[in-house]
């Protein structure tokens, strides 16, 4: 029985429309959660700056605010270990999400983040046999999971060899970001058989090209509606094929309910992954009609999908 | 130390006064933090702040101000974690280099007549390049002492209680009581008298910096002994929240008025209104807004209380 | 002998016998800024167990010289020797380890910093471990041997004491003995904000320390005090010495005359006119005298500087000027004297300089009429004749004499009918002056209202009425024919003599 | 020669020059062939620092202290509920410039009162309204990218004679800003305060008064920059301004205006702004990683201002 437990949600940052997205599913989930009386109480906490070290102290309040669970969505994965590890001394159950943390006595709920970008090159190669050049779009430098997805594309590219990163630019995860980068590297870059992407990103490069009249190549997608629209409109007016990848915000959601089962008492392995949500040319229509104009393609999970992915664990 | 009625006295009053208003807002709201183990959490991040704080206030001792104060911390941290651990040796050389680069910095503005604010600002962008070569992704580990230093469990006081403390007496003993203190102080207060006394600005205004380098290395420091890691954007705010905390401690922009207690009792201010807030909870939505408003109401009353302390003047 | 210790030299001194050499030795010192001869050939000397008085105009070049002696100023041409050497490399440094020590005429102390570190900056090689105590002892001992009774907290900072505390700090600070004894101490208007308590403590110390074998410089427009403590007395004028003689062969009435300006040909003054009638258009009720200026007048602000008359003038300023919107008419003009602080733009052309003040007028809905404004600017160009070959050359360009030019022309192409002076004649060329009074007689005569404050004794006689300043208020208020050198400097005197 | 040397000495010289070696060393990188497209993407991109650069420069004239930190918020809040007032509707284009207009006004209002009011430094009062103002994005959509309509979306992306319409726009207003700095009444007053506050005070100048409607002029600007960015991009992002936080500082820098006030350079900004999109593009383009691109801008903003600010004690 947890309907005395109290769970807090640690965010480091608001500022996409991912994570809006990922609060308004804790919102609407664990609001119901908690007037159905499983919980107590799953408040969301956000850190006015992306940084580690405010995510710390959030933390560190969270211990001294008395919760009997926090799930997190960190920073960093290993400067919030600090933090981490007094919360666990302290009794609580921390199970991080998306960005998750390196300390041993956290739960783990990770995307494998290393496959997405290998994933892509998959796809291109089963698309463009012949290979090609890529033009690669990574997030924010200094970031795990820019690494992470980078690294990821970069061992796809070895095992696909007929493929060649051409170019490579920063596009922050945000697409005007990434629309300005693309223009300023595309001129000089030859022709471009596929975009690699890591979200947030595929629209504004999409722009970037179009603004540049050249030939479209496949840009991978990353699960926003703009990106999804756009690629629905290319797919009527000339049967333009690709695919969109991303972890679903509603990930926030499954963290919570495996959250609660571990105060449940249920054992719980500590490393838990969920699949990424993948959009391809046949559910495209369907996943867009699901998906909040300007919003991100999402899947909220219930109390059983958490046992179901606790059972598959073990 | 005689304590009489001085103006450094009541410069302090203020900003203890607003830490006393908020810990006691923050105790009510949340009687848990009273207590060892509830101190240490409140406070123990304001540690690397605090240092951060001390280096920034003496950059504007000499009347400048250092906008590269995040990306030079976050950058010593990437050093920390890595360097540091692996080769203690090359990483205490390339901080002691990285110090002599700030002291350097403080000879050519002030060789020059350069701004201060857009030279840091380019050196900004230089220790963030840097920090982002060594830690492409975040990683590294502090070496074995720091963490040992950091998690220490004193008895009596929590280790950031006691290590606020000695930061502040030891700032204190540097800036107010030493020599070079009086000296880097002067400098901010009447240039020209100190030239003409027949010391050299010059190497003032580099002692400054070079000790400004030192506190903010031992921040980048003490920062990853508390994170277990670092990331190249570890410190980034600490630039903007170093200066507020000169602010809040009674220190000013210009005429060499600063006061290194205050300035320590300013980063403990500032992570308790962080604390505060939560504890508040305050609707997602404007949780970032309020951390606005909260430094534009502790602003407001140090003016208030400075308005006060006038008016008691003149009578 | 408790005044042996006190004065360690007097013995070393003595020991020479009759062949005294001069601590310090100018010869032939030049020095000028721009066009400024700020010294224009000085040789003074000063022997040991001699105080000196300098006096002379404001602007005659005592703080130069000042500055010259204590190394803080190489001259342009000329050489400084020390007890008998000549010093080709002399400096700060070179100057305060032979003794030499100086109260500068504005506030020379960290406000920020308490007396103790004061004294530590001063004294360079007070460091070393307990500093604080020793630098205590040091300021204690000599606040305490200057000013007996003096009540002043040493570890006070400077900022929190009053005027007077401040410059008696400052003055037991250049005589405070740290390792390197004082032996020549210079003091530049060292009683400025003393009262006459105060300022008869510190002659009587300058007396015994004098009479120990010590020297020491005194400037000072108290002639009272002058005349009364120093062994010799230098009349400057112009950067040049123009009378030194011993103390004993002064009266104040010579000195007086001796520093005076060139007596005014009667050509200069003004025909007495009846302004009884005439409106009042600006008043301001202060501590003193009541001021109030009527159309068509000129009023006079004299005394000695510093005594409140530029602060008058701001407040005038202020009460006439908003700081949210601009006035359609305004209603005042300012002429600046502090140049550098509040009166031209620094990176601008003389052309904009000139004009800022008249933008009003010269503006067609907001837009700047370039013609127009050239147009003007050439005009006062050849009134007051601006020494320049193009006035789009920068400001900084001109002479400091010319830059004031720009200034006044700048308040009086304005249509305000109240100008404000802040003493507006510093370095303008006689020729152009008596233009510029021209200017004003004709343009009070059309019915302007001219606020003049001045140093100099020709341009206050000019004025139809004058209030004498002392101590930041209105003492007394002289008009017509009173309006004479000789009262006002009586008047302004007064509270010394007294 | 003369003339040479005279044009060495403008400082909007450095950031043109700059700005012109860059563009050289990337376009050779291609022989050549992609001058025209290189050059048309850093004028549309150059664009957008332009018209945020020229309020922060307004700003920063005011003199030594004066800076705008409130911009990136500004930006985003802006685009933001113009965008949403907008809903797609191209009818509803002018109402939706109106608003983004008056959030300008509206946010520089409050950093004015704050400054003058609390007399808080402008760079801690525009950052504390930077945090409220980001808050009151957040809170009135949430991050949802809502389109631009159809008409602006196409208008800010196309071009006009080869030249992009947010080029042409950025070039009306530094022809305008131009025009008010060298021209007006105002801009005389600007440049005054900003060379000495006293001065101007004694000159007869409203210091205040020029000083409020200067920090109007940066967020409204601001505000504009945000709306055509978000109409530009295909909708406003809660993150979309925070990259013109540096840039706006740095373009006014390096395109020779006085950090201690009253001289101000517009020209200088279209060199600075060309010169920080196309240094990213040239080192994008040879392979750098995001490390040495950080420490080369770096360097650069100091040499250029050892180079061209300097002045020996
Ligand atoms: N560094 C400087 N560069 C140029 N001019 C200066 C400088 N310092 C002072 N001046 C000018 O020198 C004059 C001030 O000299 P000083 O301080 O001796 O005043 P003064 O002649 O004694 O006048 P007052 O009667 O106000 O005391 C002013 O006109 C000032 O503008
Ligand atoms: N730094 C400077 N730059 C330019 N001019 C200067 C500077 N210092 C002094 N002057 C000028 O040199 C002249 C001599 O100034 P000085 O300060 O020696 O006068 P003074 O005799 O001390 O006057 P006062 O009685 O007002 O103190 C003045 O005309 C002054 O304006
Ligand atoms: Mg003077
Ligand atoms: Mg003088």
């Amino acid at each position: 029985d947890t309907s005395g437990k109290k769970i807090a949600l640690s965010n480091n940052y608001a500022g996409n429309s991912w994570r809006q997205a990922m609060l308004t599913s804790w919102d609407k989930v664990t609001g119901e959660a908690v007037k159905a009386g499983v919980v107590a109480a799953a408040d969301a906490f956000t850190t006015a700056e992306n940084q580690a070290t405010e995510q710390a102290a959030q933390i560190q309040n969270m211990i001294l605010q008395g919760y009997d669970a926090i799930v997190l969505n960190a920073a960093s994965p290993t400067a919030l270990n600090g933090a981490v590890k007094e919360a666990c001394d302290a009794g609580i159950t921390v199970v991080s999400f998306d960005g998750i943390v390196t300390e041993p006595c956290a739960w783990r709920i990770a995307v494998d983040f290393k496959e997405m970008g290998r994933s892509q090159v998959e796809y291109l190669s089963k698309k463009l046999p012949q290979g090609g050049n890529l033009l690669e779009i990574r997030g924010l430098a200094g970031v795990f999971v820019d690494d992470e997805i980078s690294a990821g594309i970069h061992e796809g590219v070895k095992q696909f060899p007929q493929f060649k990163i051409a170019g490579s630019v920063h596009g922050d995860w945000a697409q005007d970001v990434a629309q300005k980068a693309v223009a300023g590297i595309l001129p000089s870059l030859p022709e471009i058989a596929g975009v690699v992407t890591q979200g947030g990103d595929g629209y504004g490069a999409a722009q970037a090209i179009a603004a540049a009249k050249r030939p479209m190549p496949i840009i991978v997608m990353g699960n926003r509606e703009d990106e999804l629209k756009w690629w629905q409109q290319q797919k009527e007016a000339n049967g333009y094929e690709t695919m969109s990848v991303s972890i679903a915000p509603g990930v926030s959601t499954l963290a919570f309910w495996v959250a609660q089962q571990i105060l449940d008492g249920k054992e719980v392995k500590k490393d838990l992954v969920v699949p990424f949500l993948r959009i391809d040319q046949d559910n495209l229509e369907q996943n867009l009609a699901n998906t909040q104009a300007g919003g991100v393609a999402n899947v909220e999970y219930a109390q059983e999908d958490a046992i179901k992915v606790i059972e598959a664990a073990k | 130390m005689r304590l009489t009625y001085s103006a450094e006295a009541v410069r302090l009053a203020i900003p203890a006064l607003s830490l006393t208003v908020l810990l006691a807002a923050v105790f009510w709201l949340q009687p848990r933090a009273m207590s060892y183990v509830g101190l240490n959490l409140l406070f123990n991040l304001a540690v690397p702040i605090a240092l951060a704080t001390i280096a920034q206030m003496l950059i504007m001792a000499v009347n400048d101000l250092d906008l590269s104060m995040g990306t030079f911390v976050s950058f010593v941290a990437c050093v920390a974690a890595t360097f540091l651990r692996d080769t203690p040796l090359l990483g205490t050389l390339i901080l002691a280099g990285v110090v002599g680069v700030y002291a350097a910095i403080g000879i050519v503005i002030h060789l020059r007549n350069l701004p201060s604010i857009v030279v840091s600002l380019g050196m900004s962008f230089v220790w963030a390049g840097l920090a982002v070569l060594l830690l492409p992704a975040p990683g590294g580990q502090p070496p074995d002492w720091v963490r040992v230093l950091m998690t220490a469990k004193p008895p009596f006081a929590p280790m950031a209680i006691i290590a606020s403390i000695v930061i502040a007496l030891v700032a204190h003993l540097l800036v107010m009581r030493s020599s070079l203190g009086v000296l880097i102080r002067g400098v901010g207060g009447n240039e020209r008298s100190v030239e003409r006394a027949g010391w050299s600005v010059l190497a003032a205004r580099a002692a400054a910096y070079g000790l400004a380098g030192v506190f903010a290395v031992l921040a980048g420091i003490a920062l990853v002994g508390l994170t277990t890691s670092a990331d190249a954007n570890i410190a980034l705010r600490y630039t903007l929240l170093s200066i507020a905390g000169v602010i809040l401690g009674g220190g000013e922009f210009i005429g060499g008025r600063v006061s290194p207690i205050g300035a320590v009792i300013g980063a403990l201010t500032l992570t308790l209104a962080g604390s505060f807030l939560s504890f508040l909870r305050i609707s997602p939505d404007w949780q970032i807004g309020a951390q606005g408003a909260i430094l534009i109401i502790v602003l407001a009353l140090r003016l208030l209380l400075a308005r006060i302390e006038k008016r008691e003047k003149a009578r | 002998m408790v005044r042996a210790a006190k004065f360690p030299w007097s013995t070393a001194a003595s020991m020479t016998g009759d062949t005294l050499t001069a601590i310090v030795e100018v010869a032939d010192a030049k020095v000028s800024f721009g066009a400024v001869k700020a010294l224009d050939g000085v040789t003074l000397a000063i022997m040991p167990g001699e105080c000196v008085g300098v006096v002379g105009h404001n602007g005659a070049g005592k703080s130069t010289i000042v500055s010259v002696i204590n190394g803080g100023l190489t001259p342009h041409q000329g050489n400084i020797s020390s007890d008998g050497e000549r010093l080709a490399r002399y400096g700060i440094g070179v100057a305060r380890a032979r003794g030499v020590r100086c109260v500068f005429q504005e506030l020379s102390l960290c406000p920020n910093l308490t007396v103790i570190e004061n004294t530590r900056i001063l004294h360079r090689d007070l460091g070393g471990f307990g500093w604080r105590k020793r630098a205590r002892k040091v300021i204690e001992r000599s606040l305490d041997l200057v000013f007996p009774g003096h009540g002043i907290e040493s570890d006070r900072s400077v900022g929190e004491l009053s005027i007077a505390e401040r410059q008696m700090v400052e003055i037991a600070m250049a005589f405070s003995d740290a390792g390197v004894a004082p032996r020549l101490v210079i003091l530049d208007e060292p009683t400025s904000s003393l009262d006459a308590g105060l300022a008869e403590q510190m002659l009587g110390y300058v007396r015994r320390f004098v009479d120990a074998g010590g020297s020491v410089i005194f400037i000072s427009h108290i002639l009272n005090e002058i005349l009364t403590t120093a062994s010799r007395i230098v009349v400057m004028k112009d950067g040049r010495i123009v009378a030194d003689r011993r103390s004993i062969d002064w009266t104040e009435h010579s000195v007086v005359e001796s520093m005076g300006s060139v007596a005014k040909g009667e050509a200069n003054r003004r025909a007495v006119r009846d302004l009884a009638g005439a409106p009042v258009v600006v008043e301001q009720i202060g501590p003193g005298l009541p001021f109030r200026a009527k159309r068509g007048e000129v009023v006079g602000l004299a005394g000695l500087a510093g005594h409140g008359q530029t602060r008058m003038l701001m407040k005038l300023h202020a009460a006439e000027t908003s700081d949210w919107l601009a006035r359609r008419e305004a209603t005042v003009a300012f002429v600046a004297g502090d140049r550098r602080l509040n009166g031209v733009f620094e990176l601008w052309s003389i052309l904009k300089n000139f004009s800022i003040g008249s933008l009003g007028d010269l503006t067609n809905r907001g837009v700047v009429d370039v013609a127009a404004e050239m147009e003007r600017a050439t005009d006062w160009k050849r009134r007051i004749d601006i020494r320049t070959q193009d006035l789009a050359n920068r400001i900084l360009s001109l002479s400091g004499g010319n830059q004031q030019k720009v200034l006044f022309a700048r308040a009086l192409s304005t249509r305000a009918p109240v100008v404000l002076m802040d003493d507006p004649m510093r370095g303008v060329d006689v020729g152009t002056k008596q233009e510029v009074y021209e200017i004003i007689r004709q343009q009070a005569a059309s019915g302007r209202t001219f606020v003049w404050y001045s140093t100099e004794m020709e341009e206050v006689c000019l004025c139809d009425r004058v209030y004498v300043f002392r101590d930041g208020a209105i003492v007394a208020e002289l008009e017509g024919d009173a309006v004479t050198e000789g009262n006002i400097l009586a008047v302004s005197f007064r509270g010394a003599a007294a | 020669m003369r003339m040479l040397g005279r044009i060495s000495r403008k400082p909007w010289m450095w950031s043109w020059t700059a700005a012109f070696v860059v563009w050289f060393a990337t376009i050779m990188v291609t022989g050549g062939a992609s001058t025209f497209d290189l050059s048309q993407a850093a004028l549309t991109f150059a664009a957008f620092s332009i018209i945020v650069g020229i309020g922060q420069m307004f700003v920063i004239t005011l003199g030594p202290g004066n800076i705008d930190l409130s911009v990136p918020s500004t930006m985003t809040l802006a685009g933001t509920l113009a965008l949403k007032l907008m809903e797609v509707d191209n009818a509803m284009i002018v109402p939706g410039l109106v608003i983004a207009m008056i959030t300008g006004v509206g946010v520089g209002v409050v950093n004015y009162a704050l400054i003058k009011a609390l007399r808080i430094p402008p760079i801690i009062a525009t950052l504390s309204v930077s945090f409220i103002v980001q808050s009151a994005a957040i809170w009135t959509n949430r991050g949802l990218r809502i389109k631009p309509p159809s008409f602006l979306a196409d208008f800010t992306t196309a071009n006009t004679l080869g030249v992009p319409n947010v080029a042409i726009i950025a070039l009306v207003i530094s022809v305008f800003a131009w025009f008010l700095l060298e021209k007006t009444i105002y801009g005389r007053w600007i440049s005054a305060v900003g060379q000495s506050m006293p001065a101007a005070k004694m000159a007869g100048i409203p210091v205040d008064g020029t000083r409020f409607v200067t920090y109007i002029f940066c967020a409204v600007l601001a505000s504009l920059a945000g709306y055509l960015l978000a109409c530009f991009s295909g909708g406003a992002a809660l993150n979309m301004g925070s990259e013109y936080l540096l840039m706006s500082i740095a373009v006014v820098v390096l395109g020779g205006t006085a950090v201690a006030g009253g001289d101000s350079n517009v020209p200088g900004i279209w060199g600075a702004s060309l010169f920080m999109f196309l240094v990213v593009s040239m080192l994008n383009t040879y392979g750098l990683g995001a490390g040495i691109r950080l420490i080369m801008t770096g360097l650069i903003i100091i040499s250029v201002i050892m180079l061209a600010g300097g002045r020996a004690r």
